[in-house]
């Protein structure tokens, strides 16, 4: 049976904590731009928090939405590279082959959410900080794309792991590094061809909207509105 | 060190090792099957092991071999050309991630 | 042989033969741009592209911006070259051999740039689809690879078009020459005896690629629009770009052509055959442009404005009224306030007149094509990451250096081709511009020359 | 160049021996034989304890092998070792329930810090100057023993002080017993944000001195009091657990959260309402909502509550806290009074909640005092019991935070002996992970008084502005390479214990300073040996926490070797639930202590402030970090690299002023602003955010840093330099939020360092979305 990987963002649970954040630079070996290279704009946050002000002063409103790779399942940052290296992967994920990736920065270009990154110089760590590298994820060297893999290192241990008990790998064997440490449970990953898997009761929600989805590139993230306290609607 | 307690000790080579053995340092082993940082891949022996493939077929017949060398050039053709015939996924991500 | 015939040999292989301090100097300068050029392309090769200004979410700006300003450019030549041959236009004689080097070399240099621009120049080979035990191929649904067919069509397709015609140039220089230089262009010449058979051949080759060039050069800058249109990027995904970008090219490449031709005309002594008329003529065809330039211009905006959808307007209102509102009108003005009364007007429309409006509607184009990629990006939806750019001294200085190399390559051309074709020449001084034949005397050059040098014929 | 790539590809491979050795023969290491059997490939998850706050969340420690240069018994080399590669939280916690914050997963970066003191070093420059050199431990320690059996000699073994950051568990009564039986003053445990006021509150109003351990998940109504309790505040990780399913946890039902406070949190930002109030009046408006409570009866029970019984007035209905007179008071429209009073009491289980800045005026008590008032007036489902309750502690230790001296009047009586030079003046001073440097207002005068101390040691593996005063610095392990022990405060309603062994082997040629003080212990003999018979801590944790078998609860075990192994391998123990005191609950009650049952009620008191409306027309709010805590934090790069989630900034600081004020200034977002205060002035950027008071600027604590690393140092400006040295003045700890500033334009953005991930260097998106 194939995988359909999916996640639910509950933006009523969210609050802006940003323990995925970290979690996710942790994982990823996601390098740190320092001051100089973030004032240029070039902070890579392959999950990060977008906070939005509504109103004034005394009624601020805030507004705050995880933004990750949406993984679409028409995703345009695929069809524009020219090696392939922005691939549609067998089970369904926006692949990113950091090998075969010559630096064009069209997906980048073509994707509506900007959420690829770029290595605009080799990647450093000072010793030893080196040895917090996930020896699981390869390193993106200078002139190459990266961006947010739905931590594809799990999925392809969870893999292994099941081929090696025998069975089929199911929804819940593993999580990735953002939605394991969400603790108030906003960021929700799982399997949608699993019908009783959380992610697809939670799309299932009639607060269930897509980021942009206006523009046809069926995102297989989900995003669940805020509610008030009137409207205490199921789910 | 088992063996080489017996085998060919007055070899110069072997005697290195026997010196590290005592001082209680490691043998600074250099991985002769390693893939070149930029190549970005991930290789797990367990797969390919249940999958019967032969130890040999990748790292040559060791039992002819004094010394460890780089008998098959293992390259990227090599996995794909073993994946097709073995009908396993080709998909980038399944070792570049 | 007739005076006529020889005064215009004497004429336009005179810089071939003879080289001024002024030369010089000029090659001196091309040449230490193109190298500054090189040197930041290294540094940028070993510091990492990081130190260009591009950043999330602007990836793409002065090299893309150069890049599509070239392909432009390109578009002087053949194209016009092309067109004026078929509908055999016979003032287009002194013109056509300037304009179609001026296409080779620009496509040359908008070509190059793609290859500086990516992360991994050393990997660019990629592109190319060679089988490979890997199993890898390019991407052909992609713009990118269109782009790379496209252009190396388009350079080829140019180069044969340059060539052609020089064959029997190259055949006079030749004869005129002696030495190494004999033995070089007796190579170029390819044995070229000027008999029935080679001309009637020239002529058929030549006619064929007239007709073949003009979709190539077409397709070409439709598919570079193509880079932007295919995207979702707002005020990118449009269906007005491929023609939008094709009559900018040709815009901007005729105002080139009109630049190279008042420099040539002035420092290789070309007053006589360079004449007032062409700068009319082309000036009349550049006014043309400018206001097609302008409609197309306004449909895209007014249509945007019209349609009002949110993710557009951001980009809209930044490039009209926000940070990039003065490069906009500034643009507005380059390509069509100031050279519209001066090529509508006859009075303004002289050789000065025709090369100001020239001057301003280049850095015009590259400012429109600035415009177009760069705000674009940087407020591409989720306002959350709008960012900024800000260009860096290398990027300054590989731009500089593709106009020190067009200069440069130019400039060298005028040393090894005479810059307007000599046969062609020959050929106008015919009444009827007649078919070549083998004669006794000018066998060579095969034509039979009655009468003054008839240059009223070009007016 | 050549070096950081060599980094970078060693880093892809883990091989930085063989690679470097090839590369540079010169730096070729030995190679030591593996101390462990590890798998290539293969990740074992070792339990841990997260020491960054004192929530004591548990960790899982993903441990995978790798090469790392270390040095064994004095020899530098490379060895393959397990080496921490991630944390996750511990899905054995009670508390963090297998969840873990920003500051947690950073932890990591405390072990591979590249600035961290890696072997024991002396004072050769003057004092502060930084300049130290290395000593061996054997050196180091036997100058140290000499120093404290020189004391013992002389008979001034008091003028020994012990200043540390707090602790709980047996890190904590390992420093009391050890200074007990040395004879000389119990420890000094130094934060600048401490919670006693909350504490002491607690106390008499619950009869527990302890931070509350809120049971969110059944909430139907959250009033909360400038409580952050979502971001920085007590337990976070607890708390946001607890608010996920009040959102959204149970079908039909969605807690309503509404907020008070003068700048809008990261927990504020998430509030359905937000109400701004005038600071240090929060207990006056929370007085106000009881008064519509009781006098319009809408509470189910009467005001015969014990919290009540504090407040003047509050059994005859609180006469004179109309919500007119309120509103006068707090800004807060009396229909906004009236409406929550309601909502509160009509809406299911509603809670009352108070911390941080309201805590941290003169008047803090008595706010904290009201708001629990108000708490016990409308918590009122008993069963399973309220949503506010406590943890009932382990029975082993001195875990009780509420027994160690509030921390502020610790550090002020420390200067002050310095400076009055009595007999029992320190003459030697030990510092563990304690900044007061930096996080103490000038006011106190300590870095004088220490700058005069004629001996200091630090166990502190990083140099800080305060440790770079100290003559000997015996650097402790990370947290990762320790044993650790914590008990969890609040954030669970069964008492929890948390214990794990190293879950890494030391990288440093470092030793765990409870091991060093056992070691100093045994060279001292006497008393102090007699108070401290360990080999070894883990020898001493053993003997603590075995005891916990008999009590049952998560680990069944056979014997005390079975259980003391159990505990290792799960890394906590806690107890079987049911077993929580609530607050208002009999229980409480029963057990309140002494110090709550006869006490007059206090009367009403409203804050004061340093500096006249006047000259320093602004409220000053600094407020805790939701990256770097109190600042201790600053030199974690994935931390100084995080955007903060409200403001969007990295690498910096700054100042939060509201649009208008700033349009009244004539100060734009990115400008450099100068905030001044009787006591100094800092410079920072300033950032327009709508979510703040007119009448307020807010400055996050935790940059500003003058020595620490290579991440924090010289970076932004410390708004604790410039606050007034007033006190809570029942509790004398430090008011933090009652000092006035004035501030000005002093620059434009290009003077100000200030780096925002939103926009780039554009700033602050004022566009609305294009949606």
């Amino acid at each position: 049976m194939s995988h359909k990987w999916a996640m639910v963002v509950d933006l009523d649970r969210c609050t802006g904590c940003e323990a995925c954040v970290v979690a996710c630079h942790a994982e990823n070996n996601i390098p740190t731009a320092g001051e100089d290279q973030a004032s240029r704009g070039r902070a890579m946050h392959w999950i990060r928090v977008e906070r939005s002000w509504e109103g004034d002063f005394p009624n601020p409103q805030i507004r705050f939405q995880p933004v990750l790779c949406q993984q679409c399942d028409d995703a345009p940052c695929e069809p524009v590279c020219p090696t392939y290296a922005s691939y549609h992967t067998s089970d369904g994920l926006n692949g990113q082959a950091y090998n075969r990736c010559i630096g064009t920065r069209f997906c980048a270009n073509a994707c509506p959410y900007n959420v690829r990154f770029f290595n605009f110089y080799n990647p450093t760590w000072d010793l030893p900080l080196n040895l917090q590298l996930n020896p699981d994820v390869s390193l993106r060297s200078v002139g190459v794309m990266e961006k947010c893999t739905f931590c594809v290192q799990r999925i392809k241990s969870a893999e292994i792991q099941a081929e090696a008990e025998k069975r089929e790998m199911k929804d819940g064997d593993f999580t990735t590094a953002c939605a394991q440490s969400c603790a108030s449970k906003a960021l929700v990953f799982g399997d949608l061809n699993d019908p009783n898997s959380e992610v697809s009761r939670l799309e299932r929600s009639n607060r269930a909207t897509k980021l942009l989805g206006e523009l046809g590139t069926k995102p297989n993230v989900t995003y669940l509105e805020r509610g008030t306290w009137q409207d205490a609607t199921s789910v | 060190m088992t063996c080489h307690q017996a085998i060919d000790t007055d070899n110069p080579e072997i005697k290195k090792i026997a010196a590290y053995a005592q001082r209680g340092e490691e043998i600074p082993w250099v991985r002769v099957y390693n893939y070149s940082p930029s190549a970005h891949v991930k290789f797990n022996h367990a797969p390919h092991i249940r999958a019967g493939v032969q130890c040999a077929s990748c790292h040559g017949d060791m039992t002819t071999q004094t010394t460890a060398e780089r008998k098959v050039n293992l390259n990227m053709g090599s996995c794909i050309q073993c994946h097709r015939a073995k009908q396993v996924s080709v998909d980038c991500e399944l070792c570049h991630n | 042989m007739q005076p006529a015939s020889e005064k215009i040999e004497r004429d336009l292989l005179y810089p071939i033969f003879h080289t001024s301090g002024k030369y010089w100097i000029a090659v001196g300068i091309a040449s230490c741009l193109v190298l500054a050029g090189v040197a930041a392309f290294g540094y940028q090769l070993y510091a990492g592209i990081g130190v260009w200004g591009i950043n999330s979410p602007v990836f793409w700006a002065f090299d893309i911006t150069n890049f599509v300003f070239w392909i432009g450019i390109s578009h002087a030549g053949t194209l016009i070259s092309a067109i004026l041959r078929l509908c055999n236009a016979t003032w287009r004689r002194p013109v056509t051999r300037c304009a179609e080097a001026i296409t080779v070399f620009a496509i040359l240099i908008g070509g190059i740039i793609p290859l500086c621009h990516i992360g991994r120049p050393w990997l660019a080979f990629w592109m190319i689809p060679y089988p490979n035990q890997r199993f890898l191929w390019p991407n052909f649904r992609s713009p990118l690879a269109w782009d790379f067919f496209a252009i190396s069509t388009y350079l080829t397709g140019s180069t044969i078009f340059l060539f052609l015609p020089t064959i029997p140039d190259f055949a006079s220089i030749r004869d005129a020459s002696t030495g190494l230089r004999k033995k070089i262009y007796r190579i170029l010449a390819l044995g070229w005896q000027g008999t029935p058979r080679q001309w009637q051949r020239l002529e058929i080759a030549m006619h064929i690629m007239a007709i073949a060039i003009v979709p190539v050069a077409v397709s070409v800058h439709t598919i570079v629009s193509w880079d932007f249109a295919m995207t979702l990027v707002p005020m990118w995904h449009s269906s007005i770009f491929g023609p939008y970008f094709v009559v900018g090219a040709i815009f901007s490449g005729i105002a080139a052509l009109m630049l190279a031709m008042a420099l040539l005309r002035k420092f290789l002594r070309l007053e006589e055959y360079l004449r007032p008329v062409h700068f009319d003529n082309l000036g009349k065809l550049l006014l043309t442009m400018s206001l097609l330039w302008f409609y197309f211009t306004f449909a895209e905006r007014m249509t945007t404005w019209y349609g009002n959808s949110p993710s557009e307007m951001a980009v809209f209102w930044t490039s009209i009224r926000q940070q990039f509102a003065p490069l906009f009108w500034i643009m507005v003005f380059c390509n069509f306030l100031i050279p519209v009364p001066i090529l509508a007007i006859k009075r303004f429309r002289t050789i000065t007149g025709t090369a100001i409006a020239s001057c301003t509607i280049v850095v015009g184009m590259w400012l429109e094509r600035f415009l177009i990629i760069v705000p674009a990006l940087d407020h591409k939806y989720l306002p959350y990451s709008w960012g900024q750019y800000r260009p860096t001294w290398v990027e300054d200085t590989l731009m500089a250096a593709s106009f020190g190399a067009m200069a440069l390559l130019y400039l060298l051309f005028t040393k090894f081709v005479p810059m307007i074709s000599i046969w062609e020449m020959k050929v106008g001084l015919q009444p009827h511009g007649g078919i070549p034949v083998s004669t006794p005397e000018g066998k060579h050059h095969g034509l039979v020359l009655e009468g003054p040098l008839p240059l009223d014929e070009m007016r | 160049m050549e070096r950081r790539n060599f980094i970078k590809i060693s880093a892809l491979t883990g091989m930085i021996a063989t690679l470097d050795a090839c590369g540079r023969p010169d730096q070729k290491l030995i190679r030591f034989v593996p101390e462990e059997d590890l798998i290539p490939g293969i990740a074992t998850w070792k339990p841990s304890v997260c020491t960054l706050c004192s929530a004591g969340c548990g960790l899982l420690v993903r441990v995978m092998e790798g090469d790392a240069e270390v040095v064994r018994h004095g020899q530098r080399g490379v060895m393959q070792m397990g080496l921490a590669k991630k944390l996750e939280g511990n899905p054995k916690s009670p508390i963090n329930q297998g969840k873990l914050c920003a500051r947690g997963h950073a932890g990591l970066q405390v072990l591979y810090n590249p600035d961290r003191i890696t072997h024991p070093i002396k004072r050769t420059g003057a004092r502060g100057s930084g300049e130290f050199q290395a000593i061996s431990w054997d050196d180091a320690l036997k100058e140290l023993s000499a120093h404290l059996a020189a004391m013992q000699a002389a008979k001034t073994t008091g003028s020994l002080s012990f200043l540390a950051r707090p602790l709980s568990g047996q890190r904590h009564e390992l420093i009391e017993r050890f200074l007990k039986a040395f004879g000389a003053p119990p420890a000094v445990w130094y934060q600048p944000f401490d919670e006693a006021v909350l504490r002491q509150a607690n106390l008499l109003s619950f009869g527990h001195g302890a931070l509350p351990t809120l049971d969110l998940g059944r909430a139907d109504y959250v009033l909360s009091f400038g409580a952050d309790f979502l971001g920085t505040w007590n337990s976070p990780v607890a708390q946001s657990v607890g608010y996920g399913a009040m959102r959204r946890g149970r079908a039909g039902r969605r807690g309503k959260f509404v907020q008070v406070e003068a700048r809008m949190s990261q927990t504020g930002a998430n509030c359905d309402e937000w109400i701004a109030c005038r600071p240090g009046t929060e207990g006056l408006l929370a007085l106000g909502i009881a008064h519509v409570i009781l006098n319009q009866k809408l509470a189910s029970q009467g005001p015969g509550s014990k919290a009540g019984s504090l407040i003047p007035g509050w059994s005859a209905g609180l006469p004179e806290s109309t919500p007119e007179a309120v509103e006068k008071q707090t800004g807060v429209s009396a229909a906004v009074i009236t409406r929550i009073a309601h909502e509160l009491t009509k809406s299911g289980s509603a809670t009352a909640l108070i911390g941080g800045a309201p805590l941290a005026h003169t008047n803090g008590l008595f706010n904290a005092l009201a708001v629990n008032a108000l708490e016990a007036l409308v918590d009122t489902v008993r069963d399973p019991g309220p949503i506010l309750g406590f943890t009932p502690e382990p029975a082993i230790g001195n875990a009780a935070k509420s027994t160690a001296p509030a921390g502020f009047s610790g550090i002020n009586s420390l200067a002050q002996s310095v400076f009055d030079g009595q007999p029992h003046a320190p003459q030697v001073l030990f510092l563990y992970e304690a900044n007061p440097i930096f996080s103490a207002p000038p006011g106190t005068r300590i870095r004088e008084a220490i700058a005069k101390i004629p001996y200091i040691v630090s166990f502190g593996n990083f140099i800080d502005e305060t440790s770079a005063q100290a003559d000997l610095i015996l650097p402790d392990h990370a947290p990762l390479e320790s044993w650790l022990d914590s008990m969890g405060e609040s954030g669970s309603l069964q008492s929890v214990a948390n214990l794990a062994p190293p879950a890494v082997a030391p990288l440093h040629d470092t030793r765990a300073m409870p091991d060093v003080l056992l070691g100093l212990a045994k060279e001292l003999g006497g008393d102090v040996a007699k108070a401290l018979p360990f080999a070894a801590y883990d020898a001493m944790l053993r003997m603590a926490y075995v005891p916990l078998r008999a009590r049952g609860g998560s680990i069944d075990a056979k014997t005390d070797d079975d259980f003391w192994s159990a505990l290792q391998a799960q890394g906590v123990w806690s107890s079987t639930p049911g077993t929580a005191s609530t607050a208002g609950s009999k229980s409480a009650a029963s057990t309140s202590a002494p110090a709550a049952a006869k006490r007059a009620p206090m009367a009403l008191t409203a804050p004061e402030f340093t500096g006249t409306a006047d000259d320093f027309p602004f409220y000053f709010l600094p407020y805790v970090s939701q990256s770097f805590g109190d600042g201790s934090l600053a030199n974690l790069p994935w931390l100084q690299e995080l955007p903060d989630v409200l403001t969007t900034a990295m690498w910096s600081s700054w100042v939060e002023i509201n649009p208008k004020t700033g349009a009244r200034l004539g100060i734009q977002q990115g400008d450099l602003v100068e905030i001044g205060s009787q006591q100094g002035n800092v410079r920072a950027p300033a950032v327009l955010s709508p979510g703040i008071a007119p009448d307020v600027v807010a400055m996050p604590v935790g940059q500003g840093h003058e020595n620490f690393g290579r991440f924090a140092s010289g970076r932004g400006a410390n708004p604790l330099s410039i606050l007034a040295t007033v006190t809570e003045h029942e509790t004398g700890s430090l008011a933090w939020a009652a000092t006035r500033v004035k501030i000005a334009r002093v620059g434009g953005p290009e003077q100000a360092r200030l780096t925002l991930f939103s926009g780039g260097r554009s700033g602050f998106p004022h566009e609305e979305e294009p949606r």
